[in-house]
């Protein structure tokens, strides 16, 4: 528990020692499980399965981007572009869906990829660090969306069919939740079971040292740009079939929020600690919270101030201190 | 001559999660004396010393100081008691200047009223390393400065704060101060040293046990937390103490010469004409299979850049190289990586280890591709292949799932060498094999090179001490002032005699 | 469900934001509504967010088990698509102000009992033929546009379009989107300046860019001969207005939006309108708005001293088709 | 390819050594933002070139240097947290709370109150104190920097908008505005003040035991705090001082605007954010400083100037401005000084 060269222990850790040996994502765990018991004490419909559904369906979005947005910052990285791409995709999406038709899906995800790779280029091959690289192509990406259309674009009733192809239900669960499971499935395998996932917790967490045993760090900064580029993408995709529209703006809360969701998961913005397990308990406290303060009627004047308060206390008790060194 | 006690240790504990570092030690320091701490890597000796510094607060006993029970806070209050510590891991700030790195917390002796005096302190900066022999420009970045001109920078920091403190005797930890020193400083250092033992206790802790033995008045063997014995310094046995750090007797015969073998005339690689502009002249050489090649010489030889080339963190500026006999080109490292060619650096912990990350990521991350099936990494397999080399080199840990940040200083360097020996690499360049690594493991390291070499791997080595090179060669390329100077062939029953070396190197 | 008619419903606001006074004025309108009915009113913000707008809705349906009405201000104009899917499916009546795709109607949805808007190109017009007239039709002005993707945005520059179109002499020399936002106005506005030194006037589609315009001109020494227009109908314009630094503004009443909005939407659950038979002209209309200038600027600024908020269809203005 | 590209880097570097041992090469290496000037001479050119010199106009350089006032106090503020290494999205969060307490506190429309210029110590001690909560939760608690400052901006926002209910205060009192757009020898006055702030910090930087401290924590914690560095004290204070002058910040948009608004905090954090990277300012820590903030600011509101001097569409905006941006900071970023480039 003790970390070099700092003598006393916080009070919290003092506490947590008690429950020590216990895997720290569990801290995380019973955090959102304590929400969920505050909410539906404070009012019976929380546990409804329409709310649940609702949670599910916009947990499965910030999910999608929060995956993708956690490899850019393994990398110790960031990746201020995922509102950008979000909106493009959706413009791209409404834009064709009708002459494309279900085709008009894997255009927009590979619109999205390629955005993605654009920045891991730009980023590794110039040496540009990622916030002024995203933050910049960002405003690329939303003029582009300007450029297909300035007007938002709503979903032709033609194509309400395709659209509810992701935007459906498969045995009365959204299917959106159903991508949103798989989604986090790919990304764990990736992270865990491959190697590119393995190198870019390398590169996290000792760039150099990477480069000197052969890591093509290049590569691996680019995959994983484009990894997240991926992940905004599917969120895009996801977002504009739930709305049933698309237009350049659509995207731009999802920024801060999937940074938010991955750290207070736990993963550090310094890179190389943390990862998807993680962000999936970060995404779900998120959407519990979200949702949970309007189910149980906090005021509206003061919901915003709510949500940071809950979130830092979400993130003092559940931070998972053990990994890091160093806390910035 | 009785010697008034300092410090005194009584059934100090430490306790780590898994891991008891100190187990109810007891120790007396006495005034104007230099104390020798050795033992095993891992046997506690850093965790002592951060507690006498209050950088660790022990778990049970008592440390008296000048005879009062005390409990230390941290650096600033251990500096303030006199007792100051030069880091294993060294305490640099990379972005700071040298002047800025060596008054760090003591800016007040430089102020007038709110601000500081930079030229006050410069010129005191430059005062306090030329007294050390140094030549270094007080206002460089220290990022910039050399692995061994950072140690001294550090060194020479401790002796100015025990000047400024006045204490009537200051202690001086010095936690492996000579793993990156030249021979020249480290020279200097042990002259200082004995210069300011007339006034002061010094703790040296090194796995150089001859260095050790030649400036130690007191040596103390630690071993697996606990104070085994002490003996008085200058007339100590070197066996004697490996023996003891170890718990058994130490195979005889230096640097398993026994298992040297003869290599092959294959030739594996071939390096013809490569020069750097200012740095090292045109040089050849080949390297056979299963040789193990030394490579010597004074810094400023061109030996250091001359590896750096071939592992490719490094460009040469013009000449060539052969694999097997076909012309290679290394820009970087992935791409000597790709011909099987592996380069151990010397900064370990910097350049070789992810200290976030645990001890099996960074055994295993060069062999990932063998740890597959079915086009995912095995979970199993993972652990099988780090625990096998975390057996090879002797890492003592709890899991192969500990932290790297958590193992002692020796460990993580056997980790970086277990995650290099355990890559498929057909020729391994190894800057310093053994630096910082306990006489136990090294005996195991020098094993396992011989293996190697039996297996039909070739080796580039550059060593602690000409001895080991000797020792461990089959031949040695002798450089001085970028140019080769000389080539001696080193078979196991005709070792070249130091001295004779050292006449071509310098 | 069954029990649940035995509770009272709730009225529900989901509109954008509430840190402007426009927004702000909305739950105003809702508590009204809410005291004289006795209902309990909840008000729910996106901050932006389409998909938040859309999940509070789905949570606050679930909260009530559909006993609720909304009056509901989408962040985005195609986001009531899924909110007429949404809501149909749970058999909650609501009526939406300001934002919807011209292509998409009220009348092929069932609970989605009217949608309401301002008439934002005339909006402009009015407000740009005022700002005209004070410079006696000739010379040059620059523009601050809204949420560039926003229709409301769009349709008020329109308007502006329009009456250039009809005063060839008067010039549109430079145009700027500054998102809604009075900060960014006065940016932008100091940096158009720079280039332009001799407008005659500013037209922003907003009262809060107008004012942040305003504040770069004071800043420069010419409040008040420059002048400036907004929409929307602030307490800060129309002293403007009095002040002789502002030209003309247009109130769109907010609480009275938000207050027959839910009261529509209301009579349709409580089975006094039905929405089958409703004729078009109630489903989707343009509401009449108040054009603002220095002759009923005083007035106006005494307020509204009562709503009527029985009389559904009184604001009726033109049919939206 | 791959070959090809590290052979321009390796161009570059030794371009770069080559250029380092000429004359002008010292002159460069020893001014530490030479790059940033450079970069903000380039965006200079190009913009006067595109508006027929009008970019060069005295009035426009007052016009940017005016504007860049307010930017400027807050990269100034939030770049003290970056050299520890740290974050601070606390920005808007602060300037809200600030900037409605002010509205609310000076004499306005809405309230009787009239507190004068006592004003300008309340919103400080407003804005610092909610800095100290940012250093406590960072430093006692040992939370992530990053989410704390993001959640104590949630809720100091929302607090805004509470105390505000969401409406904009208008003010009753002229002088703060008179001050904020008055001109010093032809020099707009709150941009004197926001380079006398740059100058304060510069020389708390490089000259106090504070600053260098600062620098040594932003290099490594652990180090620092080994050698002695007290760094849970510098880093509460350094937390507390960047949300003081926030509050600064908030009063000066009220003042310029006339009237206050919890969202006057909006948008604010991105440019600022930016202003410290194109400054030079190392966004992992320890390198870089006021001058970096004041240059990065100045190259950042130039080219928002520029833009619209240009007339360049609005909806191109973002884009030329993302590839302004890039390119201005791959022109000129010290690739050698900030090391790894996350
Ligand atoms: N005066 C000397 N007496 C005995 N051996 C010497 C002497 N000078 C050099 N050597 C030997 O020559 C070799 C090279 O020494 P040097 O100190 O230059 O390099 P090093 O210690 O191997 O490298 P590094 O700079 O990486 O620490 C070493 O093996 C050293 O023991
Ligand atoms: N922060 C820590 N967390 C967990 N275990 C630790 C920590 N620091 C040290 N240890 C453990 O305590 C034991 C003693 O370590 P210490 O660093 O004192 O060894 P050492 O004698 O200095 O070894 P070396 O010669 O390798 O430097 C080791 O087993 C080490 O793994
Ligand atoms: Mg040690
Ligand atoms: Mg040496």
């Amino acid at each position: 528990m003790q970390k070099d060269g700092i003598g006393k222990q916080p009070a919290i850790k003092r506490i947590k020692g008690r429950v020590a040996g216990l895997p720290a994502i569990s801290y995380a765990l019973g955090m959102l499980v304590l929400f969920i018991v505050i909410f539906a004490v404070g009012s019976a419909t929380f546990l409804t399965r329409y709310n649940m559904l609702t949670i599910g369906n916009s947990a499965a979005i910030l999910l999608a981007v929060a995956m993708g947005q956690v490899f850019a910052i393994l990398t110790g990285g960031i990746d201020l572009s995922v509102g950008g791409i979000m909106s493009l995709v959706s413009v791209v999406l409404m834009k064709t869906l009708e002459p494309l038709g279900f085709w008009a899906y894997w255009l927009s995800l590979a619109v999205g990829i390629a955005a993605g790779f654009l920045n891991g280029l730009i980023n590794s091959r110039f040496r540009i660090p990622s916030f002024i690289t995203t933050l910049g192509s960002n405003g690329i990406f939303m003029s582009i969306a300007y450029m297909i259309s300035i007007k938002p674009l709503s979903a032709p009733s033609s194509s309400f069919g395709v659209l509810d192809i992701v935007n459906g239900t498969t045995l009365g669960i959204r299917n959106i939740m159903l991508l949103g499971v798989l989604i986090f499935m790919l990304f764990f395998v990736i992270q865990r079971y491959t190697i590119t996932g393995r190198n870019i917790m390398l590169l996290g967490s000792n760039e150099k040292m990477s480069w000197l045993s052969g890591v093509d760090i290049f590569k691996v900064r680019t995959i994983a740009f484009t990894l997240s580029g991926f992940g905004a993408a599917l969120a895009g995709v996801m977002l504009a079939s739930n709305l049933y529209s698309g237009y350049p703006t659509l995207g731009t809360v999802y920024i801060l929020n999937s940074i938010a969701s991955v750290v207070i998961g736990g993963t550090a913005m310094t890179g190389g600690a943390g990862g998807v397990l993680n962000t999936l308990v970060g995404v779900m406290v998120m959407s519990v919270i979200n949702n949970g303060m309007n189910i149980i009627g906090i005021d509206v004047y003061a919901q915003q101030s709510f949500l940071g308060v809950l979130v830092i206390i979400a993130v003092a008790i559940s931070f998972d201190r053990s990994k890091l060194s160093v806390i910035k | 001559m009785e010697k008034k006690k300092i410090i005194e240790f009584k059934g100090i504990r430490k306790v780590f999660p898994g891991v008891v570092a100190l187990k109810g030690f007891d120790l007396a320091i006495y005034e104007k004396e230099i104390l020798g701490l050795v033992g095993e890597n891992g046997a506690g000796k850093s965790t002592l010393m951060k507690i006498m510094t209050g950088n660790y607060q022990p778990d049970g006993g008592q440390f008296l100081l000048r005879g009062q029970p005390i409990v230390l806070g941290g650096s600033m209050e251990a500096i303030e008691h006199g007792i100051g510590m030069v880091f294993q891991e060294g305490s640099i700030l990379p972005n700071l200047t040298v002047t800025e790195n060596l008054f760090l917390c003591h800016e007040k002796e430089f102020s007038k009223g709110w601000f500081i005096s930079e030229s006050a302190m410069v010129a005191e900066a430059r005062k306090a390393l030329e007294e050390n022999g140094l030549d270094i420009n007080p206002t460089t970045l220290c990022g910039n400065l050399s692995p061994a001109q950072r140690q001294m920078v550090e060194i020479t920091r401790l002796l100015w704060l025990s000047r400024l403190y006045r204490h009537e005797n200051p202690i001086l930890i010095l936690d492996e101060p000579t793993t990156v020193l030249l021979e020249k400083e480290i020279k200097t250092l042990f002259e200082i040293l004995n210069r300011i033992k007339e006034h002061a206790t010094v703790i040296l802790i090194s796995h150089r046990l001859e260095e050790i033995i030649e400036n130690s008045d007191r040596i103390v063997v630690l071993k697996d937390g606990d104070y085994v014995t002490e003996m008085p310094g200058k007339a100590a046995d070197i066996f004697k103490i490996e023996q003891l750090m170890v718990g058994r007797d130490m195979v005889e015969g230096y640097y398993r010469r026994n298992e040297q073998v003869d290599p092959t005339d294959t030739v594996v690689l071939e390096v013809k004409d490569l020069a750097i502009e200012s740095i090292l002249e045109p040089i050849s050489f080949t390297l056979h299979k299963g040789e193990i090649l030394a490579l010597v010489g004074l810094i400023g030889s061109g030996k250091e850049e001359l590896v750096k080339c071939l592992g490719g963190s490094m460009q040469a500026t013009q000449g060539s190289i052969y694999r097997n006999g076909k012309r290679i080109s290394i820009k970087q490292p992935k791409h000597a990586i790709a011909h099987a060619i592996g380069y151990i650096p010397i900064d370990r912990r910097i350049e070789g280890l992810a200290t976030d990350l645990d001890i099996a990521d960074n055994i295993n991350m060069l062999v990932y591709k063998k740890l597959k099936s079915r086009g995912f990494i095995n979970k199993r397999k993972e652990r099988d292949n780090a625990n096998h080399w975390m057996g090879v080199v002797k890492v003592k840990a709890t899991s192969h799932r500990m932290k790297c940040g958590n193992l002692s200083g020796g460990n993580q360097q056997k980790v970086v060498l277990g995650k290099w020996l355990s890559a498929d690499a057909e020729i391994l360049i190894v800057d310093h094999p053994t630096r910082g690594i306990d006489v136990g493991a090294k005996d195991e390291i020098y094993h396992h090179i011989r293996q190697l070499a039996k297996q039909g791997k070739s080796m580039i080595i550059m060593c602690d001490t000409l001895e080991e090179d000797i020792g461990l060669c089959n031949r040695m390329l002798i450089l001085k002032d970028g140019k080769k100077v000389n080539e001696v062939s080193c078979p196991p029953d005709a070792k070249p005699a130091p001295t004779d070396i050292i006449e071509s190197i310098v | 469900g069954k029990e649940a008619a035995a509770s009272p419903t709730t009225l529900s606001i989901a509109i954008r934001t509430l840190t402007n006074p426009y927004q702000a004025n909305y739950k105003v309108g809702a508590d009204m509504l809410g005291e004289l009915e006795g209902l309990p009113v909840v008000t729910l913000t996106c901050e932006g967010s389409s998909e938040k707008q859309l999940n509070d809705v789905r949570a606050l349906v679930a909260k009530t088990n559909g006993n609720v009405v909304f009056m509901i201000d989408p962040n985005e104009s195609p986001n009531v698509i899924p909110l007429a899917r949404e809501l149909d499916a749970a058999g909650v009546y609501w009526v939406s102000w300001w934002n919807k795709p011209e292509d998409v109607k009220v009348w092929d949805y069932k609970n989605w009992v009217s949608h309401i808007s301002f008439d934002g190109i005339s909006a402009g017009e009015f407000t740009a033929e005022t700002l005209f007239k004070s410079f006696g039709y000739e010379g040059k002005i620059i523009a601050l546009q809204g949420l560039l993707s926003n229709s409301i945005a769009q349709d008020r520059f329109v308007g502006l379009q329009n009456i250039l179109k009809k005063h060839p002499k008067v010039q549109m020399v430079a145009f700027e989107a500054a998102d809604w936002d009075r900060t960014i106005a006065y940016e932008k506005t100091r940096n158009m300046l720079v280039a332009h030194p001799d407008i005659k006037g500013i037209w922003a589609a907003n009262d809060n860019m107008a004012l942040g315009a305003l504040e770069a001109l004071r800043a420069v020494g010419r409040a008040g001969q420059v002048l400036v227009t907004g929409v929307d109908g602030t307490t800060e314009i129309y002293e403007a207005i009095k002040k002789g630094e502002a030209a003309a503004t247009v109130y769109n009443d907010s609480t009275y939006q938000a207050g027959i909005g839910l009261a529509i939407a209301l009579a349709a659950k409580n089975g006094e309108l039905d929405v089958a038979k409703m004729p078009k002209d109630q489903r989707q209309f343009f509401a009449e708005a108040t054009n603002v200038d220095i002759n009923n600027v005083d007035e106006i600024m005494k307020g509204a001293s009562s709503y009527d908020f029985e009389n559904l269809f009184a604001s009726f203005s033109r049919p939206m088709n | 390819m791959k070959t090809k590209n590290s052979r321009s880097l390796e161009n570059i570097s030794t371009l770069r050594s080559k250029v380092s041992a000429s004359a002008v090469g010292k002159l460069y290496h020893s001014i530490p933002i030479s790059g940033q000037i450079i970069s903000l001479g380039i965006v200079a050119l190009i913009f006067s070139l595109g508006t027929n010199g009008q970019f060069l106009h005295i009035s426009n350089i007052m016009t940017v240097l005016g504007l860049s006032a307010i930017p400027m106090i807050l990269c100034l503020a939030v770049h003290q947290v970056i050299i520890l290494g740290a974050m601070d999205l606390s920005l808007e969060g602060i300037v809200a709370i600030t900037a409605v307490s002010a509205g609310l506190l000076l004499k306005n429309s809405v309230t009787a109150n009239d507190v004068g210029l006592w004003i300008i110590p309340i919103v400080m001690l407003i804005g610092g104190l909610a800095g100290l909560v940012n250093g406590l939760l960072n430093t006692k608690l040992r939370m992530p920097s990053f989410i704390s400052t993001l959640g104590m901006s949630w809720t100091l926002f929302g607090v805004a908008i509470m105390i505000s209910k969401g409406s904009s205060i208008p003010l009753r009192d002229l002088r703060f505005q008179k001050v904020i757009i008055s001109e010093f020898l032809g020099i707009p006055t709150v941009f004197i003040l926001a380079i006398l702030l740059g100058l304060v910090l510069y020389i708390m930087q490089n000259k106090t035991k504070l600053g260098k401290h600062m620098y040594a924590i932003g290099g490594n914690e652990i180090l620092a705090k080994q050698a002695g560095v007290k760094v849970d004290r510098i880093k509460i204070s350094i937390f507390g001082l960047t949300g003081m002058i926030y509050g600064l910040a908030g009063l000066l948009l009220v003042a310029r605007l006339n009237s206050s608004a919890a969202r006057y905090g909006n948008n604010l954090l991105f440019p600022a954010m930016t202003a410290v990277a194109v400054g030079g300012v190392s966004l992992s820590g320890g390198v870089g400083g006021a001058l970096n903030a004041v240059i990065g600011t100045i190259i950042v509101v130039a080219l928002n100037n520029g833009l619209v001097l240009m007339q360049i569409n609005p909806y191109m905006q973002s884009a030329v401005n993302g590839i302004v941006l890039i390119s201005a900071v791959a022109l000129t970023i010290d690739r050698n000084k900030i090391g790894i480039i996350k």
